[in-house]
């Protein structure tokens, strides 16, 4: 009924109401995005940052839409009037700003803001970015209301990133509002900033005090705001919903209370695929739409027996892939045996080059020197699993499989597993091996907790895989992994490590952090990088390159990328899994127009920045009456 | 015995009802032995199969027979509630039986610790000891934790009937005849109190599961050993409500429910033959 | 007197009780001032009569260790019973002062058997001996009530008519051979019948084997048949303490003359029935002066005022403002 | 026949358990005729569980599992038409409780709500069988009733356990006896008492009884109550009547050999003659003897004795007894 | 009863001692969870840095080091445990339990108090509405235990027990908000609504919103109740003074809810007492299926995230509430039965 109203004065036809995947907000009346706390409280994604919040460009994890002023469909100057522009040695970048900006209290955005953004983290060191500035950026001049110059304290081709949004970045504050509220720049970290003042297309309306839901409303000057080089926003309303258990959200949809499920189970969006009003990134298998995200299994490189390459190579080849990706996503998942998530241009820049070079791969095993780990039939295997349950939805045609599973992953080889733990020493006794030292081999596997289902049930397929293979694995969802994982106590983590652009090939959005630089020893308390404590000589050379490279080169971007998938697919510091699928479900009921694998013009998941653009290419299907 | 159980099948459906119920789970609990699956392995037989007469109770969407998971199941949670209530019987009758008999001091000094038990939340002093134990914690442990929880209301139930029993002259023949406490405790009281002992351990055992099953739920039992909570937690996380696979939550619900309402029945039927009343108008005294 | 050994002797024993809970703080003095002796040499009756809530029961739980007195003493062969800790020194007193309770129905657990008792206190009381041994006990102290092993061995207190357990009660309690039985009401719960068969046996075990008797009741007409001493209590106070006989045939306190009419005469028509103000509970035991005097037919000012202490009248003591030093009629 | 007021014929009744496959029936009411007149003061005795408050109970119409009647009739005359106690509906009964038959329970002492004040205990029991009257009027009369029973009307507002035990006992009189009921049957209503609380409970129920003028069935197993108050005993053994007669011909003569015993072994003030007492133990109710039922403790007992039960009949001395011996 | 002698000697005495018990009982329990977390090898700010690196915020290694030392400081978690314990105690004294963490920089206690009205309006209700019904049913079960419906009930109460909860509050919610869709999914009231307790409008939509959690909740409470109940009243029919009310004729009504029930209330009556005291500790899985924003959620998440103030919070208003309802029915018992002396 679109005449219902959702809240007073909001009927639910104008209404596009949204899940935010986050879990209930601790403290709802916070907008302040900037303090570190904010992290954790998750007070971003009920479109704080989809559409409330600006700042320089945006790089849509897809193939993206076209748009004014920009060939490449993926990379969107938003507050920038053009792409970021650094001087010879990189250590200045000129940014020029768009003009004909507004916040939404009719004040124009400039310069100013941006210049007031950055020194006020810069002196708040618990605050987002705060230290980055701090250190990084030696000065700015504003030459003028349009113009930003950052001098950089040392050689910086990727200073851009910090106010580059895939999924986050710095958004820049109103100079105006906050330098009425806050007396001085500290006060920052225990601002409100209530109500938000927003340099996006929506304003916020109302919330809930218990921070269950947030109402944004379409500004009446929208168009004054950067979502304007693609049109305008559909929907006048957009509601997030927060905290929902997964059955629920089933539920909601049925009753078509929730326009976007975030994501729910592969089983969820199995029984709600069978609604005709439902669609998802593929109609039918594989369903969901992979993140630019990687899940990888990932060892304590500095830890025993892990530190070495043999052990890991074992690990992998001891996996039946089949079987962990049928208990994970029921089989609908994209396989990657990269260090690089099989998605957005991936597949152009590093999949299908990288082919011919994982064929030709091969491994010393101890007996055998030239042993091939790379298996192609993998994605054929699992179609062939999935079939009878899911008919014609699943493809015949290899290619076409290969496109949504996989091209490929590593052989499920238990012989080859065996050598290669021979080959690192180790010795069977009946069915469970022995290191070195004459100790059982077990395993305590970090596994994804219960919020997830889908990971946590990937993690303890993977453990059983193991301990049926004679390394006794016990799959452990403790509240305390993380921190164990910071310090470096733990064996095997399951985890995200790797994320990409999505739609631009440059690495350094995530390797940097697997520098040496930050290689910490185990038990010292990590500083949120290179958590599984590789360190590669090699690697750094490569990261260092990237460091000095231009990032408009998309060309050596994607070159010094093949060498780090080629360096990391032999030494194999992780191990690889396939992309995080975000099973997302919309009901076409009151919208249509959501992107999808065939117009995959945006992420389908809500809780992302890019998600905005969805809204300019809806449409709506049931106007309320007047 | 043999009499009082013959006695009791024939006159009461309750104990009917409830030996059912016992067998079942008994020949489950030894089935568990006979498995010809690992209690958790995946792909053993064909996922999301429906009940039918190769899968009684259909398979999960991991490949796993539920019948036979649920043998194990059984088995588990039997065990778990079982070490629970017996554990926090023990410290009930020692606390409740000695602080009610003796008084003075020494039943004040008990009551105090019992009362401090008594007002622990549970939920959270539970939760918080999971984590502290994390990947120590097995059953046995938590049934541990659960019993130090859990004694304390049903001690002071316990201490009130020997309050009572202590005023009953009886009582005071007991001491004159010279009986040491230990004798009066459990040579006079102990029949008297057994009713209660009865009920309390059924209680106790429903309980115990029960809180297993809502930390199964949260995912924060050790998920990797089949108890009830544990196939409950595995559905969840497989929608198996919603996504059509209703036996994968059926099964362990109906079981529990026909095991425990068993169980209950079956409590009412024998609390009700110890009851001293019932005893003595079976002895053919009027009560 | 002072040659002969005092086997129990009470001295000013005192036990006051808090009246209803925490909404008053009445206090009521359930036995107070009360003293008497019993003599080892003499084996004796001493019947103790008062109407219900007179501090009876209180008396003989004081005697019994059961409740502690507020002051006062009570020794057992010069030692004070209070006094006496530990399980040895417990036994020791419990092996020459047993009780019979009031209710033969309730003194032995329904759920167990009424031999187990008294094996209990066979072997308790005599550790050392074979099981055998206890058995002959248990037997002869059955057959000295009347009963034997066989009649009441393995079987539960309801298979057992009142006066059958009331005797296995008395037959439990004389197994240590104690030197006092302290009986707390033990016929009332039985009819006429029985009754005088349990009155019977207490007349018999004074007589063969020198045992004391404490015998606690409100009915007159048993005790003045086996007793050889009377006290009269009356709300906490002995009213009244002497030869039984001359006390019952001649009853000076006005409260014993009370007593005295009130017993039913089994002759048709042969007692007058009274249908006064009832008696009351408690109140009286509130009241100043002589606890008796609102129901005393002779009450004088003084009484209303001063308790009467205890002075001897004849033979006999007795607590009136009647007979005491300021009225010596 | 006219001046009867109640009447039980062949009255044979059981408590009957059935427990986890064990039956038992114990046989506590075995033909008892009685006829018991207005105006009269009616006295049972016998010794404990003989069946006295069974008795009592199928008199009052009050029978439910697990006693069960077997045979006979317990018949109300005091209506227009005789009314069978055992075939009047429920309804039917409860018209007549209270109003025409009132019963004082055994145990006065516990039969007091504990947790209910007195006055209300009255509406309760009372009311509903006065609604001639307003509430006011209710109070009223209870107030008064209360007065002649000698207890303030402050008694009213108090709990069971703030009341002395003669105060309890009034109390029940007085709740049985504020309908002036044609019959009061009182099961052992002074035994708990005290003898001077005893002799001023009885003294009033025998006042009540001459004011309302009605009959009043006593039990009781002290044979002094019985011989100060009642107009007429009968003496049961072992759930049969063994003798009844007029309470000066029993205390007189008694026939039987069990009632001789009786009178024989109560005690008296002044009186210290050597009292027996009866050998055995009495007859298990499961499992009676044959014969007359009390052959195995009866001093006297011959061959027929053993085989034949004895009827009821009257006898020289002017009572009716059941003994073969007895003329 | 008169309280004309409420504040006797004896009384104050017994208060006194009572009240003092109930403190110490209090301070042990405090105590107790004081320690627990703190034994844990992890703590709040560790957690916390890693939920920030989770929630993929790109943070800078400085900014972790500023942040953790900074955290450290609020949080008093420098020192041993025994400064900490000592701290701990002058600050509650003070009413500050700290922030809490994950709500930084909102004092837990101002947290507690936004979710206590929700907690306590739905358990209170509830559990006083399954403690009538419950002792209701289980009189009439027990009184008139031959009756067919009253075995049924009782039946119906023992099957759903053993039910995880879990899976039949979402019976419930399948049942009646999708089947037949009668009640609301999401939320505690309409979205929309301030939380004006007083405005009748608000309340209504909150009775709406709740009503399935708290029939939930009383169907699955109603159970032991109801079988305690019968357990006592079927102890309590055989007693003298029902048999003779019975013999009486007095109403059956009066006789079941004056004679049988009121004598069997007392433990009952204690049951109660604990449960309400239960209470500030929350429905966890309740609040959760229905997302209400209630103690059960906010103390779950509290332990989750190590929230030392929070978890205080919350096990304080437990602790403190289960002793004070205990001591409070104790201090009432002569009011429920009269025979009952306080010493
Ligand atoms: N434990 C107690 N607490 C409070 N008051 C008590 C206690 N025991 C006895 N009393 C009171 O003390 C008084 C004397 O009681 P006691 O039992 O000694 O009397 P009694 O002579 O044995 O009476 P009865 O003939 O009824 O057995 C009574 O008023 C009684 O209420
Ligand atoms: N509910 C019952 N179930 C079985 N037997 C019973 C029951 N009530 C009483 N009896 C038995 O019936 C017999 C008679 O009991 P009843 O109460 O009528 O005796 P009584 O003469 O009133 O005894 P008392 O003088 O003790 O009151 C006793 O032997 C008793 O054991
Ligand atoms: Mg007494
Ligand atoms: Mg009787």
């Amino acid at each position: 009924d679109p005449n219902k109203e959702v809240i007073p004065g909001v009927k639910r036809g104008d209404t596009i109401i949204v899940e935010d995947p986050t879990g209930a907000i601790t403290n709802p009346d916070s907008f302040n995005i900037w303090t570190c706390w904010a992290g954790g409280n998750g007070g971003w994604s009920h479109g704080l940052q989809q559409l409330g919040l600006d700042t320089l460009w945006l790089i849509d994890p897809d193939s993206g839409l076209p748009h004014k002023g920009e060939k490449d469909n993926t990379w969107h100057n938003s507050l920038a009037a053009d792409r970021p522009a650094y001087n010879k040695d990189f250590t200045v970048m000129t940014v020029k700003l768009k003009k004909g900006l507004y916040w939404s209290d009719n004040v124009e955005f400039t310069a100013a803001d941006v210049k007031y953004t950055v020194e006020t983290l810069a002196q708040n060191p618990t605050a987002l970015f705060g230290p980055q500035f701090k250190t990084d950026v030696k000065s700015m001049t504003t030459p003028d209301k349009y113009t930003i110059v950052f001098n950089l304290s040392a050689p910086n081709s990727r200073f851009h990133r910090n106010f580059t949004v895939r999924w986050n970045a710095c958004w820049i504050m109103p100079k105006h509002r906050f330098e009425k509220d806050l007396k001085s720049a500290t006060d920052l970290m225990t601002y409100n900033f209530n109500p938000p003042l927003s340099l996006g297309p929506y304003t916020l309306k109302d919330y809930d005090k218990n921070g269950r839901w947030y109402m944004w409303e379409r500004r009446a000057d929208w168009a004054k705001t950067s979502i304007n080089d693609f049109g305008k926003p559909v929907p006048t309303y957009v509601m997030y919903q927060l905290d929902l258990p997964n059955d629920k959200k089933v539920i909601a949809q049925t009753n078509h209370d929730l326009d976007m499920i975030h994501e729910v189970t592969p089983e969820g969006i199995i029984s709600l695929a069978k609604n005709k009003w439902e669609t998802n990134w593929f109609q039918g298998f594989p369903f969901g739409h992979p993140d630019p995200t990687l899940i990888a299994i990932l060892p304590n490189n500095a830890r025993a027996p892990f530190d070495n390459k043999d052990v890991r190579w074992a690990l992998a080849l001891s996996l039946d892939i089949t079987k962990v990706a049928l208990a994970s996503y029921k089989g609908a998942v994209t396989l990657s045996p990269l260090h690089y998530p099989p998605t957005g241009t991936s597949k152009k820049y590093y999949f299908d080059p990288m082919q011919g070079f994982l064929k030709d791969l091969s491994i010393d095993t101890g007996t055998n020197k030239a042993y091939k780990p790379y298996d192609t039939t993998i994605a054929a295997k699992i179609g062939d699993m999935v079939r009878p349950q899911f008919g014609d939805a699943v493809p015949k045609d290899a290619t076409r499989l290969a496109a949504m599973l996989g091209q490929g992953w590593w052989k499920y080889d238990p012989k080859a597993a065996s050598d290669l733990l021979i080959k690192a020493g180790m010795t069977k006794k009946g069915d469970q091996w022995y290191k070195k030292n004459g100790e059982q081999f077990k395993i305590t596997l970090f596994n994804w907790g219960t919020g997830n289902p889908t990971l946590q049930r990937l993690g303890t397929m993977v453990a059983e895989l193991w301990t049926a293979f004679g390394i006794e694995t016990t799959a452990l969802s403790a509240q305390d992994n993380g921190t164990r994982y910071g310090l470096g106590d733990f064996d095997v983590n399951m985890g995200w490590n790797i994320e990409s652009w999505g739609g631009n090939p440059d690495i350094s959005f995530f390797a940097d952090s697997m520098h040496s630089r930050f290689y910490t020893p185990v038990g010292e308390v990590h500083n949120g990088r290179n958590q599984v404590r590789y360190k590669s000589a090699e690697l750094d050379n490569i990261l260092d390159k990237v460091n000095v490279s231009d990032f408009n080169d998309v060309g050596k971007s994607a070159a010094l990328g093949l060498e780090f998938l080629k360096l990391t697919a032999k030494d194999m510091p992780t191990i690889p899994l396939m992309s995080y699928n975000v099973m997302s479900s919309q009901d076409n009921t009151y919208w249509t127009g959501y992107p999808n694998f065939d117009k995959p013009y945006a992420n389908p998941v809500t809780n992302w920045a890019n998600s905005r653009y969805i809204f300019t290419q809806l449409k709506q299907m049931l106007p309320p009456t007047k | 015995m043999i009499n009082a159980f013959t006695g009791l099948w024939k006159t009461s459906g309750y104990f009917r009802f409830g030996i059912v119920a016992v067998v079942f789970a008994v020949v489950m609990v030894v089935l568990s032995f006979f498995s010809p699956y690992k209690p958790m392995e995946s792909y053993a037989v064909a996922a999301d199969a429906p009940p039918s007469l190769e899968n009684w109770f259909g398979t999960t969407s991991r490949g796993q027979d539920l019948f036979w998971q649920m043998t194990f199941a059984l088995r588990n949670s039997l065990a778990f509630g079982i070490i629970t209530a017996l554990l926090s019987r023990i410290i009930a009758i020692f606390v409740g039986m000695y602080s009610g008999y003796k008084g003075g001091w020494f039943d004040k000094v008990l009551m105090s610790v019992n009362d401090s038990f008594v007002i622990m939340p549970v939920l959270p002093i539970l939760l918080l000891l999971n984590f502290l134990l994390r990947d120590q914690m097995n059953w046995f442990y938590m049934s541990l934790m659960m019993a130090l929880l859990g004694w304390a209301w049903d001690a002071r139930l316990i201490r009130s009937q020997v309050l009572s029993l202590k005023e009953r002259v009886f009582s005071e023949t007991a001491v004159f005849c010279g009986m040491p406490t230990r004798k009066i405790i459990f040579r006079e009281h102990m029949p008297y109190v057994l009713p209660v002992l009865f009920s309390t351990t059924i209680n106790n055992l429903l309980w115990s599961i029960g809180m297993e099953v809502t930390l199964s739920i949260l995912g924060l039992t050790n998920l990797n050993n089949p108890t009830i909570g544990v196939v409950i937690f595995w559905a969840n996380q497989h929608q198996a409500m919603i996504s059509g696979s209703w036996w994968w939550v059926a099964a362990p619900v109906i079981v529990t429910v026909f095991v425990f309402t068993g169980f209950y029945l079956l409590s009412v039927s024998i609390n009700e033959f110890i009851d001293p009343r019932t005893r003595l108008r079976m002895k053919g005294g009027a009560a | 007197m002072s040659e002969t050994i005092e086997l129990l002797s009470v001295q000013n024993a005192k036990k006051s009780f808090r009246l209803g809970g925490i909404l008053s703080n009445k206090e009521i003095i359930a036995v107070n001032e009360v003293s008497f002796s019993l003599f080892a040499d003499k084996p004796d009756i001493l019947s103790i009569i008062g109407e219900s809530g007179s501090g009876k029961s209180t008396l003989s739980r004081l005697i019994l260790r059961l409740l502690l007195p507020d002051s006062g003493s009570i020794k057992l062969e010069g030692t004070d019973v209070h006094a006496m800790k530990g399980r040895k020194q417990e036994l020791d007193y419990m092996r020459r002062v047993q009780p019979i309770f009031q209710n033969p129905f309730e003194t032995f657990n329904p759920l167990n058997r009424v031999d187990e008792f008294l094996m209990a206190t066979a072997t308790n009381y005599f550790p050392g001996e074979k099981p055998a041994q206890a058995k002959e006990r248990v037997e002869k102290a059955l057959q000295a009530v009347g009963l034997s092993l066989a009649e009441v061995g393995e079987r539960y207190p309801h298979e057992l008519s009142g006066g059958q357990l009331q005797r296995a009660s008395v037959a439990r309690a004389i197994i240590p051979n104690p030197k006092i039985l302290v009986a707390d009401e033990p016929v009332s719960m039985v009819d006429a019948s029985l009754r005088m068969s349990i009155v019977n046996l207490f007349q018999e075990l004074k007589n063969t084997m020198g045992t004391s008797i404490i015998y606690i009741t409100h009915d007159l007409a048993t005790a003045y048949y086996i007793s050889d001493r009377i006290a009269i209590i009356h709300k906490g106070y002995f009213v009244e303490q002497g030869d039984t006989e001359a006390i019952l045939s001649k009853p000076k306190h006005p409260y014993t003359k009370l007593l005295v009419e009130s017993t039913l005469d089994p002759r048709p028509g042969a007692t007058s029935l009274a249908d006064g103000e009832v008696s009351t509970g408690d109140e009286e035991y509130l009241a100043v002066g002589c606890k008796f005097a609102a129901r005393c037919p002779r009450a004088m000012d003084i009484c209303r005022k001063v308790q009467p202490a205890e002075t001897i009248v004849g033979n006999w003591k007795v607590r009136c403002h009647l007979y005491g030093e300021n009225n010596a009629s | 026949m006219s001046d009867l007021i109640l009447q039980t014929k062949g009255l044979r009744a059981s408590y009957i358990t059935h427990l986890y496959g064990i039956d038992r029936e114990v046989k506590v009411v075995d033909g008892v005729d009685l006829s018991i007149k207005k105006n009269e003061f009616f006295g049972i005795a016998g010794e404990s569980g003989c069946g006295k408050t069974t008795l009592l109970k199928l008199i009052a119409g009050f029978c439910k599992p697990p006693l069960q009647v077997q045979a006979g009739s317990v018949e109300f005359l005091g209506l227009k038409e005789p009314m069978s106690l055992f075939e009047a509906t429920e309804a039917e009964l409860y018209k007549i409780r209270w109003r025409n038959i009132s019963y004082i329970m055994q145990g006065s002492m516990n039969v007091l709500n504990p947790v209910r004040k007195i006055f209300k205990s009255f509406e309760d029991f009372a009311y509903p069988h006065m609604q001639e009257l307003t509430p006011a009027g209710f109070k009223q009369r209870v107030i008064e009733h209360l007065g002649n029973l000698r207890l303030s009307k402050d008694v009213l507002e108090t709990y069971p356990h703030e009341l002395s035990g003669g105060m309890r006992q009034r109390v029940t009189i007085g709740l049985a006896t504020l309908c002036s009921p044609e019959i009061i049957i009182a099961d052992e209503p002074t035994t708990a008492l005290d003898v001077v609380v005893q002799r001023e409970t009885l003294g009033l129920i025998k006042r009540i009884q001459k004011e309302l003028a009605n009959t009043i069935i006593l039990v009781t197993h002290d044979l002094a109550v019985h011989a100060n108050v009642s107009d007429r005993i009968a003496i049961m053994y072992a759930g049969t009547i063994v003798e009844e007669g007029k309470t000066t011909d029993i205390f007189d003569r008694p026939a039987h050999p069990y009632t001789q015993h009786l009178i024989r072994s109560l005690p008296r003030l002044g009186d210290k003659e050597k009292k027996g007492y009866l050998k055995g133990a009495p007859p298990n109710l499961a499992d009676p003897p044959p014969g007359c039922r009390f052959h195995p403790r009866c001093p006297l007992a011959v061959d027929r004795c053993r085989v034949e039960v004895p009827k009821l009949e009257l006898k020289k001395s002017g009572t009716m007894a059941a003994c073969f011996l007895a003329e | 009863m008169t309280f004309k002698h409420v504040f006797n000697k004896n009384f104050g005495k017994y208060l006194l001692g009572r009240v003092g018990q109930t403190i110490m009982v209090i301070i042990i329990g405090i105590t107790i969870t004081f320690i627990i977390p703190r034994l844990a090898p992890t703590n709040p700010v560790e957690l916390k840095i890693q939920q920030m690196m989770v929630s993929g915020a790109n943070i800078h290694p400085e900014a972790i080091k500023a942040f953790r030392e900074a955290m450290n400081d609020i949080y008093g978690l420098k020192g041993t445990l025994f400064e900490q314990y000592v701290n701990f105690w002058s600050r509650l004294s003070r009413g500050d339990l700290g922030p809490s963490i994950f709500s930084f920089p909102r004092p837990a206690t101002d947290i507690i108090m936004k979710a206590m009205p929700w907690t306590i309006g739905l358990l209170l209700s509830t559990s006083v509405i399954s403690w009538i019904f419950g002792n209701l049913l289980g009189g009439l079960a027990g009184y008139q235990s031959n009756r067919r419906w009253t075995k049924w009930a009782e039946l119906a109460a023992n099957s759903i027990r053993p039910i995880p909860y879990y899976i039949f509050a979402f019976i419930l919610l399948i049942l009646f908000c999708f089947v037949w869709p009668l009640f609301p999914t999401m939320g505690a009231y309409d979205p929309g609504m301030d939380e004006e307790w007083m405005n009748p409008v608000f309340l209504l939509s909150v009775l709406h919103h709740t009503f399935l959690p708290a029939l939930s909740l009383v169907l699955t409470g109603l159970g032991a109740w109801l079988l305690g109940m019968r357990a006592l009243v079927s102890n309590i029919i055989s007693e003298d003074y029902v048999q003779y009310a019975e013999v009486a004729g007095v109403k059956k009504k009066t006789i079941l809810y004056q004679y049988v029930m009121r004598n069997a209330m007392l433990p009952q009556i204690t049951g109660l007492g604990m449960s309400l005291g239960g209470i500030f500790s929350g429905a966890l899985i309740t609040e959760y299926v229905y997302g209400i924003p209630g103690m059960g959620q906010l103390s779950y998440r509290a332990i989750v995230g190590f929230d030392y103030s929070l978890i205080m919070g919350v096990s304080i208003f437990s602790i403190v509430g289960v002793s004070v309802a205990v001591l409070i029915v104790d201090l009432l018992y002569p009011i429920f039965d009269p025979r009952v002396r306080l010493n």
